[in-house]
């Protein structure tokens, strides 16, 4: 009995038995089961000898491809195009300084008790706008001029999800907070331009950004096609930001507005003080998904004719010298999204499940 | 420093508040209880006006409550508030918490708004918490850090409602003793409570409300000993029961 | 006592300091600000397009069209009007948004479960998939499953045939059509009389289980009548359907039905990533009905499949409902990616070459925006009246 | 204010291009336009502003590209836009010019064995959307009261892709472009053009209705070019033709009389555009003729005393 | 009819059950209390196997608990179990929470199943809201439809886990009305409770356990009175004290 008072049996989990638990507990488990290996041993082995065993990775032209599997030298060999669009050479650095920027800002928010990180947080959300302005297009400081129809690829890509959801979040919340005003005219306003925004799809509001919108303005206000894309792409997603910050200022308990307003703080400073540094970082996870969805949409754009990376792939892989190569392209974009969004939504998770705790205590 | 004279209040057709009238002179201590639902929060929360009365007048400190916006903002400068559930605001530390007031609506300068703050800390026994967020304290610390913060508004007269009931046993004396303390020292202060205790040592009224009206108004040892209306007795007796 | 008038004015407040004043104009002005835009917005637009000399209203509608539109829905040739590629453009948006909306509901389902199955191999597999497909733009998954799987589908001549009478090739999938011939009538007859016969032993099983508890193999029977019956009418008119059996023709097939990859590649990718999003949403509306209630089932001895089907899926579908409404809607919205291969739904039929012959883009892309915004309101509206219907019943 | 004064004010002429066709307007890696198009652009700007680069290019899709225009997003389309009389008429836009004659052809994959365009019965066409081809294919057909079934791409990359992916038996374009089309196949061999043209397709630069000045400096940048070629001056003799005794070539050069001021613009416009960028012949040669990848002979295209109809008002 | 002997049970590494050893015969009453934590959940759910134990064995009805599923749902169909938090089924009404085991376990006609449903809705007194929501009744309501419920399958054994100690004072008279009834009926109990006023009046024995183990086993009058073992005086002791 000495044993059963410290320590339960050990009951030997050995592989087969995990298996039978596991896989084989009921027969229509076990045919589940077998059918699935199955499927996957038999594509799982094409797809790895396609992807690397029979891969063409060094050399410098179509002829360096054998063919018989991925031709990643046709990737590594029009990366900068991808990355940079038609960016110049020389000025690249520019662009990579701001990639270096954005990680510094952003990489120690995944790691926890590093120091400074809210600052550098501030720094990505205040700061890196202001140096993308002065350092992307060029002009002050001696900095030669790039015009935006030359950026494009990845570089792009980012420009436009980023710029989006940071000027998205201000429209945002001033719409949330209509939504929920007191004043019916007001809060019909919002619902409606939120609701509206919401019911169409993004390439016609990108449609109608890129190639209607002068008609609507007063001859001689002009901004450019770029500008005019941002516009249409903030303003679709502010309705989307809006209602992910609702949910957060309705999370807030009604003792805090009451709170705020028997210390006599009027409206503006009871929402800025106390509702809605509250309500924002509860909603964070809210609109590390909102950016995400937006990161994926950015590729529409190419349907209005801006060389985002997926149009950047997809005006290569037709260029006659290289042979056969769509799927890699496809592969590499997926990929490029792929990692950054799975990132990111890790990260989300991590926050929200910290953030879940935080409330019980 | 307080008149209000024939208030009504309607939620809808609801009549909460019937023909309240009370005078409350500068350094009285005044407690209000009743049972529940008899409208002893909302008729404190007139007086700040975090609800609006719709008949009657209310006059705090020379001003009279009305729809102007400055009206209300000075009343509510001189009036402090402690709620049931604390109400602190949990993404501020305990002394943020206490300085956000002053600086933002009396604009004080900061650093001035922190001494006093932590004069005020110290007054209610918790100036080591200053830099601890509000999860990070007990209930009773909590309630304690919420008075701190209506007084940093230096108000002429506070409002206490149910201060102690959703607080466990060993920390309502924490902050009785705190309230106790802020009553001798000449505050006026008005305060729903049901602890008897309390109101025993400091109140110079008790107010027994019951259906949204004012009931019975007596000192405290005459009201707890011998109360004149059958509503109030039999409350008593519950009350004495529990 | 009777409610009193408010009067607070009375005591000579002064209105700029009057919230309620204050209220008033601010929406005055809101409303103002919202008018004069707008207006702005139109005297600009009209006075642009007068003087561009772009014509407007909606006569261009009765114009001849004059294109011609590979899938249409509703009868079309290029002799008809720029009105009715309205129509056909909206019928073929609506097609491939009803069955995306319904692959994507039973695939995401199905993956949803399989998520939280016991089954290491199945779960682990599903992770994967909603974690590979959801994160991936799906326009590129549009580009992929046309131009990548296309590419390597076998061209007219060399189609995969199943039976001869089911074609693949980079033209699409060709099936055979019925074509009802003289006895048609009975055939019809039977398939009517196995419906009404199922419906019929339906009630009975249903009566008897009233009566006596025993269950009866309801599913079995009913498609065995289903089967039977109509199989028996069948044969005893004859033979009465004749087969449009596509045929290669040319340097295409002829006849049948034929799904265009356009519309396969749209589906299956509006599909795949939609269910990716349900599969989460069904995965933790399952996991929101709480322990308690499948304990307490189990203590009733319901084994688990009766749990899953009476107590856990009945209280998830609360959960579930709302977030798979934005569902399909964004499903419905990303159905206009179509432009971008060549299927020939609204935006691209319409908001695409009409705009582009007629250049009224104005009229064009208001009656699109439209149809988005009806469709949108229609489905918010049917899922509130669903949700309203299972709502928990509380005090 | 007119066109003239908001481009002299941005200092940058802005002009509709296509997203990429060889020979036209197609950017290269470095993201620098080329083609008979983007050198009517730069001829544009260099008549303007004497310089060639101050040109911005918005690539546009075929069914962008009224809109575009119409909107103001763009000063100039020059992007292989089709004369027609309803874009002439109800688009509220102005056709400056041809600066190419073509004609709709066909390429076919060889391998379904077709010669001739009446055998396409019941063939599936890749096509561009909101081009002419797009109703000149179905008018083809109908008048043969053949079948067809077309596939609506929206870029002519896509269009290729398409093609090349099997999707359709035919590719109907423009016959300039189908070389260049069938080039981008991974295997041109496996495809031919077909001899039929089935339309006329004069393609020019376009502007908005309602700024004859405008109109008339588009039209007349044009004319001059194809004058150049006709009077032999080149970018290479521009300077020495500024001491011609021609009165026709002084007219054109502007050492005498002032027809750019009667246009708004500078004196010497006409030798600018020679000089920066060439005569019409030069352009040609540039980008789509005998010696590029794209190959195209003058034909009709030559001037109209070399046997082709180009015949340019004159400058006087 | 319940026979368990040398039970063992561990969550992880953390000991629940050790060494539980208990004969339950028929119609016995059997009330189990101590402090916290203690196992009693865990050792009442392992009866019906909605926990495994993992040594020892348990034998219900002659049946014993393995992990063979055919032989869990006969001992299931046999013990009905009665929660805190009551579980009802929120989407069904009153009488289809009912009738839900019946009709598919026990493949009973639905009529049958309602009129039986009805009865036991009438022994817990409750036949008027048969056709409400679980949603729309009061706590010790819920918890009579509970055992209602746990009834229509007709079970030779009841288990309760602390079946009033989610509910308000007034509502567990209830309650306990209803299991006093029951109990006189003659029916198999076992009961997780404090409710000392409940075990003296029906208990034939009550079980005390600490930290897993049974600790001490004793008719009420005898285990209230003088409880022998001085972890269980302790637990008197507090219980008395509240
Ligand atoms: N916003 C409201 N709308 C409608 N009725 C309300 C509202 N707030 C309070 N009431 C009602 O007004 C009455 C008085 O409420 P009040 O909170 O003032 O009671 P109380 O005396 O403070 O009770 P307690 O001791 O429970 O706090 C109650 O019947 C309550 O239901
Ligand atoms: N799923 C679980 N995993 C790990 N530990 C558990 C689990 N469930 C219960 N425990 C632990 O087992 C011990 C016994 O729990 P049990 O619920 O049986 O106690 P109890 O006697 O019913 O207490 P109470 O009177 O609070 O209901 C507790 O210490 C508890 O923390
Ligand atoms: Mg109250
Ligand atoms: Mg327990």
């Amino acid at each position: 009995m000495t044993d059963l008072s410290v320590m339960p049996p050990k009951k030997a989990i050995g592989p087969i038995q995990w298996m039978k638990r596991n896989l084989f507990s009921t027969w229509y488990n076990v045919v589940l089961t077998l059918v699935v290996a199955y499927l996957i041993v038999t594509s799982v082995g094409p797809l790895i000898s396609w992807f690397f065993v029979d891969a063409n990775f060094m050399g410098s032209d179509p002829k360096d491809c054998s063919g018989a599997g991925a031709c990643w030298v046709f990737i590594s060999q029009r990366l900068d195009f991808f990355i940079y669009g038609f960016y110049p050479g020389e000025q690249q650095w520019r662009v990579d300084l701001m990639f270096l920027l954005l990680a510094v800002a952003f990489v120690p928010q995944f790691i926890e008790r590093f120091p400074g990180r809210k600052w550098l947080g501030l720094f990505g959300v205040v700061g890196l706008p202001v140096a993308g302005y002065i350092l992307i297009p060029g002009g002050p400081f001696g900095l030669s001029e790039v015009e935006s129809t030359k950026w494009g690829g990845l570089m792009l890509t980012l420009i436009l999800a980023y710029i989006g959801i940071i000027a998205s979040l201000p429209i945002g919340i001033l719409l949330a907070l209509g939504r929920r005003s007191e004043m019916p005219i007001i809060r019909g306003l919002c619902v409606v331009f939120i609701e509206v925004w919401r019911a169409v799809p993004l390439i016609t509001v990108l449609f109608m950004a890129s190639v209607m919108l002068p008609l609507f303005l007063p001859e001689g206000l002009n901004f450019e096609k770029l500008a005019r894309a941002l516009i249409g792409i903030t303003l679709w997603q502010s309705a989307y930001m809006a209602e992910v910050i609702r949910g957060g200022l309705q999370a807030i308990p009604r003792g805090q507005y009451e709170a705020a307003s028997a210390l006599g703080l009027g409206y503006w400073r009871k929402m800025g003080l106390v509702v809605l540094p509250q309500a924002l970082k509860l909603v964070i996870p809210g609109i590390v998904n909102t950016f995400i969805s937006l990161f994926k949409d950015t590729t529409l754009v190419l349907i209005i004719g801006l060389l985002d990376i997926l149009g950047t792939v997809q005006s290569t892989v037709t260029d006659p010298s290289w042979q056969n190569v769509a799927v890699e392209g496809y592969v590499f974009v997926a990929f490029c999204f792929w990692v950054f969004c799975f990132g990111i939504s890790r990260y989300s998770q991590s926050l929200e499940r910290k953030l879940d705790t935080g409330h019980k205590s | 420093m307080i008149r209000i004279e024939g208030v009504h209040k309607w939620y809808g057709g609801f009549h909460v508040l019937k023909n309240l009238n009370l005078t409350v002179r500068q350094g009285e201590k005044i407690v209000i209880c009743g049972p529940s639902g008899s409208g002893k929060s909302t008729f404190i929360r007139c007086i700040n006006r975090l609800e609006e009365h719709q008949h009657g007048s209310i006059i705090v400190d020379d001003i009279e409550l009305t729809d102007d916006v400055r009206q209300i903002d000075s009343v509510r400068r001189d009036v402090g508030m402690v709620f049931q559930h604390f109400n602190l605001f949990p993404h501020l530390t305990v002394l943020e918490n206490c300085c956000l007031a002053p600086v933002w609506v009396k604009k004080i300068p900061r650093k001035e708004a922190e001494s006093t703050a932590m004069e005020y800390l110290e007054r209610v026994r918790i100036p080591d918490q200053a830099n601890k967020y509000p999860g990070q304290l007990s209930g009773g610390q909590q309630q304690r850090v919420a008075i701190a913060r209506a007084l940093c508004m230096k108000p002429k007269i506070m409002l206490f409602d149910e201060p102690t009931s959703a607080l466990d046993p060993e920390m309502i004396a924490e902050v009785l003793d705190v309230m106790i303390e802020l009553a001798g020292s000449g505050m006026t202060m008005l305060c729903v409570t049901h602890e008897m205790g309390f109101a025993k040592t400091v109140a110079d009224r008790v107010i027994f409300m019951d259906a949204g009206e004012i009931v019975e108004q007596a000192p405290p040892q005459e009201f707890f000993s011998n109360p004149k209306e059958p509503r109030a007795q039999k409350f008593l007796q519950q009350i004495l029961q529990h | 006592m009777k409610k009193q008038a408010i009067n607070a004015r009375t005591y000579g407040v002064k209105p700029w300091y009057d919230p309620r004043v204050r209220s008033l104009v601010y929406q005055t002005l809101a409303i103002a600000l919202v008018f004069w835009g707008g207006w702005v917005l139109v005297e600009n637009t009209l006075s642009n397009m007068a003087s561009r000399g772009i014509s407007t209203g909606f006569g261009f509608l009765d114009e001849t069209a004059g294109f011609g539109i590979i899938m249409h829905l509703v009868p079309y040739d290029a002799t008809m009007s720029y009105g009715r590629t309205f129509w056909v453009g909206l019928a073929n948006t609506l097609l491939v948004s009803c069955m995306g909306v319904i692959a994507a509901t039973v695939l995401g389902f199905i993956i949803g479960v399989a998520r939280l199955s016991s089954n290491w191999l199945i779960a682990k597999l599903a992770l994967v998939y909603i974690e590979v497909i959801r994160n991936i733009p799906l326009l590129l998954q549009i580009f992929f499953w046309y131009f990548a799987v296309l590419s390597n589908l076998p061209s007219p001549r060399q189609s995969a045939d199943l039976g001869s009478a089911l074609f693949i090739n980079n033209r699409g999938l060709y099936l055979p059509q019925p074509v009802p011939q003289e006895g048609f009538g009975l055939f019809i007859a039977g398939v009517v009389l196995a419906v009404f016969a199922v419906v019929w032993v339906a009630k009975w099983a249903r009566k008897r289980q009233l009566a006596t508890g025993e269950r009866f193999p309801m599913v079995k029977v009913a498609l065995a009548i289903l089967v039977t019956v109509p199989f028996v009418a069948y044969v005893i008119a004859g033979d009465p359907l004749g087969w449009d059996v596509p045929a290669l023709k040319g340097f295409n097939f002829k006849g049948g039905i034929t799904v265009i990859p356009e519309l396969a590649a749209l589906w299956i990718a509006l599909s795949l990533y939609t269910a990716s999003f349900i599969a989460e949403i069904v995965r933790s509306g399952i996991l929101s009905v709480s322990k308690g209630q499948t304990e307490a089932a189990n203590a009733l001895g319901l084994p688990n499949r009766l749990t899953l089907r009476l107590v856990v899926i009945p209280q998830s579908l609360r959960v579930i409902i709302p977030p798979l409404t934005s569902q399909y809607l964004n499903l419905v919205k990303n159905s206009s990616l179509a432009t971008a291969i060549g299927y020939p739904d609204l935006v691209a039929v319409f908001m695409g070459t009409t705009l582009n012959q007629t250049g009224q883009a104005v009229e064009v892309v208001a009656m699109t925006m439209a149809v988005y915004l009806t469709i949108s309101l229609l489905i918010s509206l049917l899922m509130n009246l669903y949700n309203r219907a299972v709502a928990i019943k509380e005090r | 204010a007119t066109t003239l004064e908001n481009v002299m004010e941005k200092g940058r002429l802005q002009c509709g291009v296509t997203t990429g066709l060889p020979g036209f307007s197609q950017p290269d890696e470095k993201g620098n336009w080329t083609g008979i198009d983007v050198d009517t652009c730069r001829a544009m700007a260099a008549a303007i502003f004497g310089d060639p680069k101050a040109v911005d290019f918005t690539p546009l899709t075929a069914k962008e590209r009224f809109t575009a225009l119409q909107s103001g997003e763009i000063d100039v389309l020059s992007r292989n836009t089709t004369w027609t009389l309803t874009r002439d008429v109800s688009l509220g836009l102005n056709f400056a010019g041809v600066n190419y004659y073509d004609g709709q052809g066909f390429l076919v994959s060889k391998d379904i064995g077709v010669n001739d365009a009446a055998e396409l019965d019941g063939a599936t066409v890749c096509i561009q959307a909101g081009t002419t081809t797009e109703l000149n294919l179905a008018d083809y057909f109908r008048a043969k009261s053949m079948e067809f079934k077309p596939i609506v791409f929206d870029t002519s990359e896509q269009t290729v892709q398409g093609f090349a992916a099997g999707r359709c038996d035919v590719l109907t374009s423009d016959r300039s472009q189908l070389a260049a089309l069938r080039s981008k196949l991974a295997d041109p061999s496996s495809a031919k053009i077909l001899p039929n043209t089935i339309s006329k397709e004069p393609l020019g630069p376009v502007v908005r209705q309602g700024d004859d000045q405008w109109f008339n400096i588009v039209k007349w940048v044009l004319s001059v070019q194809i004058n150049a070629e006709e009077l032999g001056v080149t970018s290479s003799n521009a300077d020495d033709m500024l001491k011609s005794d021609n009165p026709s070539i002084q007219r054109l050069l502007g050492t005498d009389g002032d027809m750019g001021a009667k246009l708004g613009l500078p004196a010497d416009f006409g030798y600018k555009v020679v000089s920066l960028v060439g005569n019409y012949g030069e352009i040609y040669d540039r980008n789509v003729g005998p010696d590029t990848p794209l190959g195209l002979d003058r034909g009709i295209n030559a001037l109209w005393n070399d046997g082709g109809i180009l015949y340019a008002p004159p400058v006087r």
